[in-house]
């Protein structure tokens, strides 16, 4: 992943001891999330989501289309996570990196596997006509964790975004545009959200393996410098009901088994607090919606 | 389909086993002398891994050098008659290049890659039969033919799964069909130790049951450890009496 | 900032009055014909005098560099072939060549070994359209070490390079100035934008580091105040 | 199956099947090893006095293997010999490689190791006697000499520190392979000894590389008229030495006859004209033969091969030496016969 | 009419440059990476490499984007003094996030995708020879009104609409760069669509020369 993008010894040996003492570049804690900025669009599904200077935009739609032929009582959704040398020019165009290929799998996983999205409600008729939804994730800049990035944005448009409300009339079915009805929301299960952790060995290998002493530094979030300089890599998916959706560790450092029960309880807290941040700013947004709604129905009525 | 009674009340699993019983595990080395310098053959149930193992040798690319350490590859393809239905599989298939993707990076810190500067490992693994536990099998399979080709390892990786049940028991080395409706994990463990080579899950499951499905399938990959190093000591002893026979 | 704000497409008065005008950074000729001038990038036209020469250049700050013959640079070493180096000035850009006999006093025999990762500091030694840069780590003027060579500890980071040229060129810039009254360092900045640094510590390096690298969306009165408080944070 | 009762982490209670096979661990020794094979991750030793060689690595005083195979102890170097592993070029040995690849005044060959060998373009007689000097010519036309996919012999002259060989071909014996055919072995089945080539009955040649590539080709007919004084060719009756100290070049021919002999003919790619269907029928005889004796994992040496090749003659038809069944009766002829020689 | 169009310069990291890029209800992103180093199949010996990736807003790209890439590639082609890096790569993404008008229409997004080269290549300092704009206009089917920006609406009930891109120097319409038209028209309403075209590009470049120093303003905080 991290082709053309050069590390120097100097600073690998710097970055160690800085993690030993217990500090990063940014000033955060080890175990801290990076400030995560989520934008809600004017149009439903539509967000963009900052974390650091990560930044991604995802734009939730829906088609109507005919169920696959296997599973005739589910709608159909797809993620599309392809990244363009806009996130940064390690990217091939057109070509889908190994890398990639993990961050795309892990989304599925943690999205789509966890049944985050009610597929059965995407039905319409069973065997001949369901909503298609699909995800477009938009990767604009890469500074680490596209992951955690992603699956949050992906799991806030979801919650967003509201498709066009249908009638069905015998094989007939009625879309109704947004003016005519209002639109109606997906139905979201739960919401699954990533915390990704980096590993790294202050120590010789042999101590890793045959020591005693789990002197692995952990930490959370890892920015681009802090990826490129890493032994290894987690990525656990939770949701606030304490169920674990996912999780990752495909390699990489070796760590003991306790370290990872810990590092789940520092992602379910870090998970506690985003959800309950993004269901504040999905209130919000809705409350703003209907200000305006009822803005505009007054000024209407005064036209009148 | 009829769903399966996955664990009965009187604590048997569809294929009889108990709650903590790996499967038939059968595994040789050396299964392919004259193909490869090393190889072997895993059993895990139903599944059915074969692994060659080319190298240390010179790399074909340029990129593949490198003066610091040796380069490791690892390709995994599953035989359409793998599985029941016989699916012709893509050949840029998701989830086998996950699949590889995760051997590679498992066994790059297993192996002691600074003792192969400018080489290429190659790992080759075909999948013969599957039925659940695929990463597992190609894991344990990997660590054998390594081992037969005489390539530095710090230790052992052995590998199986375990799932839950109802949110309470643990199931020890799912098939397929256990698989498709539990909530599993896959660990990889080094030698002896608690320590995590390889934690894949997925599917949902609670936290609170994590510690003891993890517990078990660290158990059980110690058990599976055992049993290919009996295997891989059987062979060294035969090895042995040949040698001193002539 | 002062200088006139100049895009490609406009013309440019060059110097009429006595003595030569030769064109800088940002201005270029057409190929074909070597007397239409023109401005190739956005920024501002400067020109600087020097005995009876003048030279107009258009002042830009950018994030990829282009080597320069002269230029101070900061790289890291990504390959070690048979008679050298590859280095990296700067991300994805084409890698440069260290000559192993491009170090004061270095023969065949005796010459320096450095390793994929080592820092080294290094003055652009030959660039050419149609061959690779070449940089050395010798003073071209006293033909000795003259502080360049392998860079050992601290740290590196990236700036803009203007800014990156505006430190190299004011040894005391305020920023620097202010960091000084903090804690004792060594520095090297390059042209390149790549800067490498080492303090006392750990935490004071990475409040040095913070403070540079912010100091470019600074004011100038904003600074002392801007790097106590990031010492501050960190101690 | 087995059964494993788990109470959390650290406190497993495996319930091992009392078959197991832990039996080696019975010979433990004074020096406190537990046993002679050891797999990797296994503790070796807990004494820092040893000094740690291949095949191991260590934690403070522990040490470990990072292989599987058996232990070696020489004075205080303490190792571990895989079972299997690349053949790993030393200083000395005759090899048989393929041109991989050709480059700037050398060849590169792989010879089955870690790394492919370096033949040097001043490393092999050029047509017109071995006195003559190279020119820029020889470099340019260094594949009308050897090319992709040819085979040769060569003797290792030097390994380089990160084990990768350099090869001459400055003798007679060596260098370009042709009337015959390749076969590969475990390079561990071929023993170092003081000859490789051999001249086997039935008009027929064998090189057992070192590195376990084997060529078997037709015997060189003035090879046969000069043979008394040549110190280099070995009848296999004559002698079967075990003997290790060899130094480079030993054995090579006298230059006068070098010259005579280094013309274009030896980097020809033709087969001889005139060769005999039996010689072609003896070759597969032998190859057959070799791969029997790989198969019953026994090490191959000319008079062992010559024994194999009396043994086969059992069997008139060469196809019958493809079974398995027939391999492993050849292989047990052999060790019998050995046995009653008293080896 | 000058601030018919938002943009920024300079909204990305990881990039050399880049710039946001607004009209109407069509929203774009565009990033350059340049002079890098080529892939071995790109490199050309004398000159620098375009690469072009243009993304849609809603799925993966298809011909269409493909075409588009090629129309802007041919504009990029002409300005870029790519013969300043031989055997480097120029790198242009462009990522739509909002088309502003129904599939079957490219005039708005080709527009878009020209400005915000422009902005980018700016932003990243790649050498150029000259500045250009592009606009679009559309011709009304009943009066044969010439449309600004001609929004999704005004697409369909015109009888045809254009992409043009001009030139600039020193602020002017120089040259006509490229221009391509669908639906029906005759030559005289070309010439016009041109003429107004030509003018309006003018009137917005000073809009564009603002948010240019602006963003050089911007680069230069620390000496202020």
């Amino acid at each position: 992943m991290f082709k053309g993008f050069e590390v120097s010894s100097n600073e690998q040996a710097f970055t160690l001891e800085t993690l030993k003492s217990g500090i990063r570049f940014d000033g955060r804690k080890l175990e801290e999330m990076r400030d995560i900025d989520i934008r809600l669009g004017d149009e439903y599904g539509y967000v963009e989501v900052r974390l650091g200077n990560t930044k991604a935009i995802v734009r939730i739609s829906a088609q109507l289309a005919v169920p696959f032929e296997d599973r005739p009582y589910e709608g159909i959704f797809q993620i599309s996570t392809e990244i363009s040398p806009m996130a940064g020019p390690m990217f091939e165009a057109g070509r889908q990196s190994i890398d990639e290929v993990l961050i795309s799998r892990l989304v599925e996983k943690a999205v789509r596997r966890s049944g985050a999205l009610d597929l059965e409600s995407l039905c319409i008729i069973a065997g001949s006509r369901c909503w298609a939804v699909r995800a477009d994730v938009h990767f604009l800049d890469y500074d680490g964790n596209f992951i955690d990035a992603t699956c949050l944005a992906v799991m806030v448009g979801l919650s967003h975004f509201k498709k066009p409300d249908i009638a069905i009339n015998g094989e007939e079915i009625v879309l109704f545009s947004t003016d005519q009805r209002d639109p109606v929301p997906l139905s979201v299960l739960h919401i699954p959200l990533c915390v990704t952790f980096a590993f790294y060995n202050p120590n010789d290998v042999e101590e890793n393996i045959k020591g005693s002493s789990s002197g692995e530094l952990i930490l959370v979030d890892p920015t681009m410098k802090e990826e490129a300089q890493s032994l290894g890599s987690m990525t656990l998916t939770l949701n606030k009901n304490r169920e674990i959706c996912q999780i990752s560790k495909a390699g990489g450092l070796p760590i003991d088994a306790p370290v990872i029960m810990d590092c789940c309880s520092i992602a379910y807290s870090i998970v506690e607090r985003l959800t309950e941040k993004i269901k504040q700013l999905l209130k919000d947004d809705e409350a703003k919606r209907i200000d305006i709604n009822v803005q505009r129905a007054l000024s209407a009525a005064n036209d009148r | 389909m009829s769903r399966f009674e996955i664990y009965s009340p009187e604590g048997l699993r569809v294929d009889g086993r108990r709650w903590n019983e790996i499967r038939r595990f059968e595994c040789r080395i050396n299964s392919h002398p004259t193909s490869s310098d090393g190889s072997s053959y895993v059993e895990q149930g139903n599944t059915k891994v074969l692994c060659l193992v080319q190298g240390p040798m010179e790399p074909a690319l340029r990129s593949q050098s490198s003066t610091a350490q040796g380069s490791l590859i690892v390709n995994v393809s599953v035989t359409p008659f793998a599985t029941v239905e016989r699916n012709k599989r893509p050949r840029n298939d998701r989830r086998i290049q996950e699949l590889s993707a995760t051997l590679t990076r498992t066994f790059n810190k297993a192996i002691v890659l600074k003792n192969y500067p400018r080489s290429l490992i190659q790992v080759n693994l075909q999948v013969l039969a599957l039925d659940g536990g695929l990463l597992a099998a190609c894991t344990n399979a990997t660590t054998l033919a390594l081992m037969d080709a005489g390539i530095s390892m710090y230790d052992y990786i052995s590998s199986v799964t375990a799932g839950i049940f109802d949110g309470q028991t643990p199931l020890l080395d799912l098939n397929t069909i256990e698989e498709n409706e539990l909530g599993f994990l896959t660990v990889g463990v080094i030698g002896e130790s608690e320590k995590l080579a390889l934690l894949l899950m997925e599917d949902r499951v609670g936290m609170d049951s994590l510690e003891k499905v993890l517990a078990i399938a660290i158990a059980g990959s110690h058990r599976i450890r055992e049993l290919m190093d009996i295997q891989v000591r059987n062979y060294g002893k035969h090895k042995v009496a040949k040698l001193a026979n002539q | 900032m002062s200088g006139t704000l100049i895009i490609p497409g406009d013309t440019i008065e060059l110097g009429t009055e006595s003595g030569e005008t030769s064109i800088g950074p940002g201005i270029t000729t057409n190929p074909k014909d070597q007397s239409i001038v023109y401005p190739s990038t956005a920024g501002l036209l400067k020109s600087i005098s020097k005995r009876n020469k003048t030279i107009a250049y258009i002042e830009h700050n950018t994030k990829r560099y282009i080597p320069t013959i002269h230029d101070y640079v900061v790289g890291v070493v990504i390959t070690v072939f048979g008679d050298g180096y590859r280095v990296s000035l700067a991300n994805y850009s084409q890698p440069v060549v260290l000559s192993a006999l491009g170090f004061p006093n270095a023969t065949k025999k005796n010459r320096p070994h450095l390793k994929v990762g080592d820092v080294v500091y290094a003055i652009v030694s030959l660039v050419d359209r149609d061959v690779e840069v070449e940089i050395e780590c010798i003073d071209p003027v006293t033909g000795k070490e003259g502080g360049f060579g392998q860079l050992n500890g601290g740290t590196l980071f990236d700036v803009k390079l203007a800014y990156a040229r505006y430190l190299l060129f004011n040894s005391n810039a305020e920023i620097l100035e202010a960091i000084v009254n903090k804690c004792q360092f060594e520095i090297a900045i390059g042209s390149n934008g790549k800067i490498w640094i080492n303090t006392e510590n750990v935490k004071t390096t990475v409040a040095a580091m913070n403070a540079i690298v912010e100091s470019q969306q600074w004011k100038k009165e904003e600074i002392v105040k801007n790097v106590n408080k990031i010492f501050k944070d960190v101690l | 199956m087995s059964v494993i009762s788990v109470t959390g982490f650290g406190h497993q209670n495996v319930s091992v099947d009392s078959d197991s096979e832990d039996d080696a661990m019975g010979d433990i020794e004074a020096t406190g090893f537990k046993s002679s094979i050891v797999t990797p991750g296994e503790r070796i030793t807990d004494d820092p006095t040893w000094m740690r060689g291949h095949g191991t690595f260590y934690l403070s005083n522990q040490t470990y293997s990072s292989v599987a195979g058996s232990i070696s102890r020489v004075s205080k170097l303490l190792s571990v010999i895989p079972f299997h592993g690349r053949y790993s070029p030393e200083t000395g040995d005759h090899v048989v490689g393929r041109i991989v690849e050709v480059s700037q005044k050398r060849w590169k060959v792989d010879i089955g190791a870690q790394h492919d060998a370096i033949l040097m373009l001043g490393s092999v007689n050029l047509p017109g006697g071995v006195l003559r000097r190279k020119s820029e010519s020889d470099e340019l036309q260094m594949r009308s000499f050897l090319k992709e996919g040819d085979l040769l012999n060569a003797e290792v002259q030097t390994v380089s520190q990160d084990g990768a060989a350099f090869l001459h071909t400055r003798s007679l014996k060596y260098g370009k392979l042709r009337n015959g055919v390749f076969v590969r072995v475990p390079s561990s089945l071929i023993v170092r000894a003081k000859n490789h080539s051999h001249d086997l009955p039935g008009s027929v040649s064998v090189i057992l590389g070192v590195n376990g590539f084997v060529w078997i080709y037709r015997t060189k007919v003035n090879a046969n008229t000069k043979t008394e004084n040549s110190a280099s060719i070995n009848r296999v009756s004559a002698q079967l030495s075990s003997s290790r100290d060899y130094t480079p070049g030993q054995g090579s021919e006298s230059i006068t006859r070098l010259e005579e002999e280094s013309s274009w003919s030896i980097y020809s790619d033709q087969n001889d004209e005139d060769f005999p269907e039996t010689i072609k029928l003896n070759i597969t005889r032998y190859r057959g033969c070799i791969l029997a004796l790989a198969h019953c994992e026994i090490g191959i040496t000319g008079s062992r091969l010559v024994n194999a090749y009396h043994a086969s003659m059992v069997y008139d038809n060469i196809d019958a030496l493809v079974s398995n069944q027939v391999k492993e009766a050849i292989g047990r002829d052999i060790i019998e016969a050995e046995k009653m020689r008293g080896k | 009419m000058t601030t018919s169009f938002n943009a920024e310069l300079g909204i990305l990291d990881r990039v050399d440059g880049s710039a946001s890029y607004k009209f109407g209800a069509t929203s774009l992103i565009c990033s350059v990476s340049g002079p890098i180093e080529a892939k071995a199949r790109q490199e050309l010996p004398t000159s620098a490499a375009l690469e072009v990736t243009i993304r849609p807003d809603v799925g993966v790209s298809s011909t269409r984007e493909k075409l588009t890439e090629d129309k802007l590639k041919s504009v990029l082609g002409s300005v870029i003094s790519t013969f300043l890096y031989p055997r480097q790569l120029i790198q242009v993404v462009v990522q739509i996030l909002d088309a502003g008008e129904a599939p079957c229409y490219v005039v708005r997004e080709l527009v878009g995708c020209i400005n915000a080269c422009y902005l980018a290549l700016i932003d990243a300092k790649v050498g150029i020879s000259e500045s250009f704009y592009a606009k679009c206009v559309a011709i009304e089917q009943n009066t044969g009104k010439l449309i600004l920006d001609p929004t999704d609406r005004d697409l369909t009930s015109s009888k045809s609409h254009h992409a043009v891109c001009f030139s600039l120097g020193n602020g002017k319409s120089k040259s006509l760069l490229y221009s391509e038209s669908f639906g029906q028209f005759t030559e005289e309403e070309l010439l016009k669509v041109l003429d107004f075209a030509a003018e309006a590009i003018e009137q917005e470049n000073i809009g564009v020369r603002k948010v240019i120093s602006e963003a050089v303003s911007n680069d230069y905080v620390w000496m202020s």
